[in-house]
């Protein structure tokens, strides 16, 4: 078995330059025909397919498209964000790293004087941070923060939400999608030299978006209990 | 009797053009094995996927690699093949000799890896265009590339298959000379590939070349590899077959 | 006049002949412009030394002769030089072959003499 | 001047000898015709004298320069054969024009002529030509390229009678024009000895005689009667060719060496004498056996 493993990428690379081989030399004999589909026709049908395809490559929206991040996060980089999440003492500390985006805000007003937050997420990759505020305004703020240096930061098909239900604020993981990604690569030849960021698919082994936060602020009036840790003031 | 100056080099220009239009076998055999490695690399040169609690994720990468990694191959083959017989002697037809003919040869095979390059590197947006119309997907993410890495990316796929060509032809000069060689050769490779398979799972040769070119960095490095070693093959093919006879 | 190629006779041995019948016809004067060898040559489909040969045999007997720088011309006695040649080597030898011919049939020189002018009278006004 | 000089010139395959010791030279100007029979080595030696093959010893010398590999005399110099395979891409026009482009000399007007009064479509590939065309088609390449030195070997191959009257007129009238040093290997002598100017006889790779065609006409002689005459009067003769007609009567070839008085002695014992066509004379030099095919049935 384990010869064949060895030799089997071989023996595919010496079958397929074997049929290379075929195919070049049956083409290879250039057939002048007087009149008419000449092999001529194709060579130039050949070339307007290439050249079509590159104009129209080069006009796509490529606003939609995402980039590879420059400088893409290992582990420890990633570590060392939920550390300083972990560690953050008030928003301003949140605010102020580098890795965190806001991603989406909410502002939802309350009444009552007791509020639990549940999360249908297991709190792997999210973190729900609660503050009190000093004032007594009856507004819960929420704040999403995820880490922009990963490749999925927009916020659609994979956002969280939240939802106040009578007092339970409801923080609602996005829900398990099969997400397809096309990613145009740029030739071997042509990062071999440039600098450009690879795609890796190690930016996936962190989850899509990296550690991300939920920042939830409310009155001080407001008591609060659930899935939620505490940032003291 | 006097007889006019040859101008060697001018010579080498005619004959130039005028394999610029004979050998157009080079262009159909280029045009089939690309469209060839488009075929192989329509659903994408490479495709994973990551699945975690929550997502998983598919991805299917578009390029020209494998076109290029095609390319190469015909730069090989092609190569050779206008070594052969029915090639070698067309330029024998009229004015010529082995130099001016090997160098003829030699800028032909430039040309043809210029288009060749160039072509490759278009073959990745056809599929690109084909996957961004035609297939699903919920992210496109594109590597960044400025005009000029897209230049210089074009330029070094264009030394790669020029190289590629230059090794073919002597190879096929090799043959010519001898057709022992037809079975020596392919057994050298052969054998090369499967040497260092035991401790280094991948044979030595193909890394001492991914080491030299492939590895490296520096432009200037490379293109003086690059020219070093096409130097190097073609001085030794135009050796080898400037004692050769020409058999009709 | 095609060129009989059959080897009977050396084709610039015809050449010269067919230039000397031109001369006899009156087709080219005395002091007139031969044909080059190379008109000749085209004109017979033979190579350019062959009848070149052809005239040098006629320019060697005095039928022609050469101008330098301008070609070859034919002489005032040209066709006297023809008529006397063929008289003593045609014509002699014709006679020498008929007298041959005439031994082994057994035919007595009377006999050969009146044939002679027997022919004579049927082609009486021929030629000259 | 000399065109071309060989002087013991051999070429070896291994250790076949295809021609061995030749030596002659050609002059400027002249129509050359190299007869031999098939393996003679003809080719060989043509394609040495083009420099596609290399001498193996002795000395070739073309236009004075060794022809091995050389630009100068290639470009002097072309060679027609019926194996040329021009590149399949090209069609008839772009082929004379490729060639047009390659010899200083070449006549397109010329080819163009040629080409229409043969009936060659511009369109056409050289690869869908009959053979006869081929050889048409590479001729009139041969002759509109207007080289010092153009080599024909075996241009006639496939064509038809008229086509070869054609092709041999055509090479006359341009060589009128245009003189320039021309060889023709052929077999068949019998249609062009009027064009000639030398002949160059070979037989088993080396040169058997090389003489004006002119000389080659009187080289020998045929006389033809009663065997019993003609065994005697043939011992102090060098006999070319002999052949038994009938019971009683022989055909010889003699060299022609014979006076006036010779031949009316020949005349007189009743022996027929005739010339000897340089064709039937090249046959009979060139036969491996002085009976010729008849002595393959007549041994017993």
């Amino acid at each position: 078995m384990t010869i064949l493993t060895t030799f089997l990428p071989i023996l595919i690379m010496i079958g397929l330059v074997g049929v290379c081989f075929f195919v070049i030399k049956k083409s290879f004999n250039f057939k002048r025909k007087k009149r008419g589909f000449g092999t001529n026709r194709f060579l130039v049908g050949y070339i307007l397919v290439l050249l079509i395809a590159t104009i129209l490559f080069y006009v796509l929206p490529d606003d939609e498209f995402l980039s590879v991040p420059k400088n893409p996060l290992g582990w420890s980089e990633l570590e060392q964000i939920q550390n300083n999440i972990y560690q953050a003492d008030d928003q301003e500390a949140i605010d102020q790293m580098e890795e965190l985006d806001v991603v989406n805000e909410w502002s939802i007003p309350f009444q009552k004087d007791e509020l639990i937050i549940s999360s249908t997420n297991n709190g792997e990759y999210i973190f729900i941070l609660a503050e009190v505020k000093s004032e007594m305004d009856n507004t819960i703020e929420v704040v999403h923060y995820a880490t922009n240096s990963m490749l999925l930061k927009r916020n659609d098909q994979i956002a969280y939400d939240v939802e106040l239900e009578n007092n339970t604020l409801n923080i609602m993981s996005p829900n398990p999608v099969n997400l397809k990604l096309q990613h145009f690569d740029a030739e071997f030849t042509t990062t071999q030299f440039s600098k450009t960021a690879q795609f890796k698919t190690e930016y996936f082994s962190f989850g899509i978006r990296g550690p991300e936060l939920l920042y939830i602020k409310v009155p001080n009036n407001v008591k609060i209990t659930g899935d939620v840790e505490f940032v003291e003031k | 009797m006097s007889l006019p100056e040859i101008n060697t080099w001018r010579l080498v220009r005619k004959q130039h053009a005028f394999k610029l239009k004979s050998y157009a076998g080079m262009y159909t055999s280029l045009m089939a094995i690309q469209v060839i490695g488009m075929l192989f690399s329509l659903g994408g040169v490479s495709s994973g996927g990551v699945s975690g609690d929550e997502h998983s994720i598919e991805f299917r990468t578009y390029s020209s690699n494998v076109v290029i990694a095609f390319t190469f191959l015909w730069a090989f083959i092609s190569s050779i093949l206008i070594t052969t017989r029915a090639y070698r002697n067309d330029d024998f037809t009229f004015v010529t000799n082995r130099l001016t003919s090997n160098l003829s040869n030699l800028l032909f095979l430039l040309s043809a890896s210029v288009i060749a390059g160039i072509t490759s590197i278009m073959t990745g947006n056809v599929n690109k265009v084909i996957a961004y119309f035609f297939y699903e997907s919920d992210y496109i993410i594109a590597t960044d590339i400025t005009f000029q890495g897209l230049l210089m990316g074009t330029f070094v796929t264009i030394l790669y298959i020029f190289a590629f060509a230059a090794c073919g032809y002597l190879v096929g000069t090799i043959v010519q000379f001898h057709k022992l060689f037809i079975v020596v050769i392919p057994t050298l490779i052969i054998g090369s590939m499967f040497i260092g398979t035991n401790t280094h799972d991948t044979s030595l040769l193909l890394v001492w070349i991914m080491d030299t070119y492939g590895k490296e960095t520096s432009i200037l490095l490379f293109v003086l590899k690059m020219i070093g070693t096409v130097g190097l093959l073609f001085l030794l093919s135009i050796t080898l077959s400037n004692r050769m006879e020409v058999k009709q | 006049m095609i060129i009989n190629s059959d080897g009977t006779k050396p084709i610039y041995v015809q050449i010269a002949e067919w230039l000397e019948t031109e001369i006899l016809n009156g087709n080219i004067q005395a002091d007139e412009k031969m044909y080059s060898q190379y008109q000749l040559a085209d004109i017979f489909n033979i190579n350019p030394a062959t009848a070149a040969k052809g005239i040098s045999i006629l320019a060697n007997e005095a039928i022609l002769y050469k101008k330098r720088g301008l070609g070859t011309f034919v002489s005032i006695d040209a066709k006297q030089i023809i008529l006397t040649k063929r008289k003593d080597q045609t014509l002699k030898k014709l006679v020498k072959d008929l007298v041959v011919e005439a031994e082994h049939l057994n035919v007595s020189e009377s006999e050969l003499i009146q044939l002679i002018k027997d022919a004579g009278k049927n082609d009486e006004g021929d030629e000259e | 001047m000399n065109v071309i000089e060989c002087k013991g010139l051999t070429k070896a395959y291994g250790r076949r000898q295809a021609i061995r010791n030749l030596s002659f030279t050609i002059e400027e100007n002249k129509i050359t015709g190299l007869i031999g029979r098939n393996g003679a080595g003809k080719t060989t030696l043509l394609k040495v004298i083009a420099g596609f093959f290399r001498k193996t010893s002795g000395e070739v010398h073309v236009f004075s320069y060794q022809p091995f590999n050389n630009l100068k005399v290639s470009a002097n110099m072309i060679f027609i054969d019926d194996n040329i395979t021009p590149p399949t891409a090209l069609n008839l026009q772009e082929l004379l024009e490729s060639a047009a482009s390659f010899y200083n000399n070449f006549d397109m007007e010329l080819a163009k002529r040629l080409f229409d009064y043969f009936s060659f479509h511009p369109k056409q590939t050289h690869q869908s030509l009959s053979k006869g065309m081929k050889s048409t088609f590479n001729v009139i390449v041969g002759l509109a390229a207007r080289c010092p030195l153009t080599i024909f070997d075996e241009p006639t191959t496939g064509m038809d009678s008229a086509v070869r009257r054609d092709f041999y007129r055509a090479l006359l009238k341009d060589y009128i024009e245009h003189p320039r040093t021309i060889i023709i290997s052929s077999h068949l002598l019998d249609e062009m000895d009027d064009m000639l100017e030398d002949i160059l006889l070979m037989k088993e790779g080396q040169v058997l005689l090389h003489s004006s065609v002119l000389d080659l006409q009187e080289y020998a002689i045929a006389v033809s009667g009663n065997k019993q005459v003609i065994s005697n009067w043939t011992k102090t003769k060098e006999v070319l060719y002999k052949k038994d007609i009938g019971v009683g009567n022989t055909y010889v070839v003699v060299r022609n060496e014979l006076n006036e008085l010779d031949k009316q002695q020949a005349h007189i014992e009743g022996l027929e004498i005739s010339p000897v066509s340089i064709d039937d004379l090249s046959v009979h030099l060139t036969s491996n056996d002085k009976g010729g095919i008849d002595d393959v049935f007549t041994r017993d």
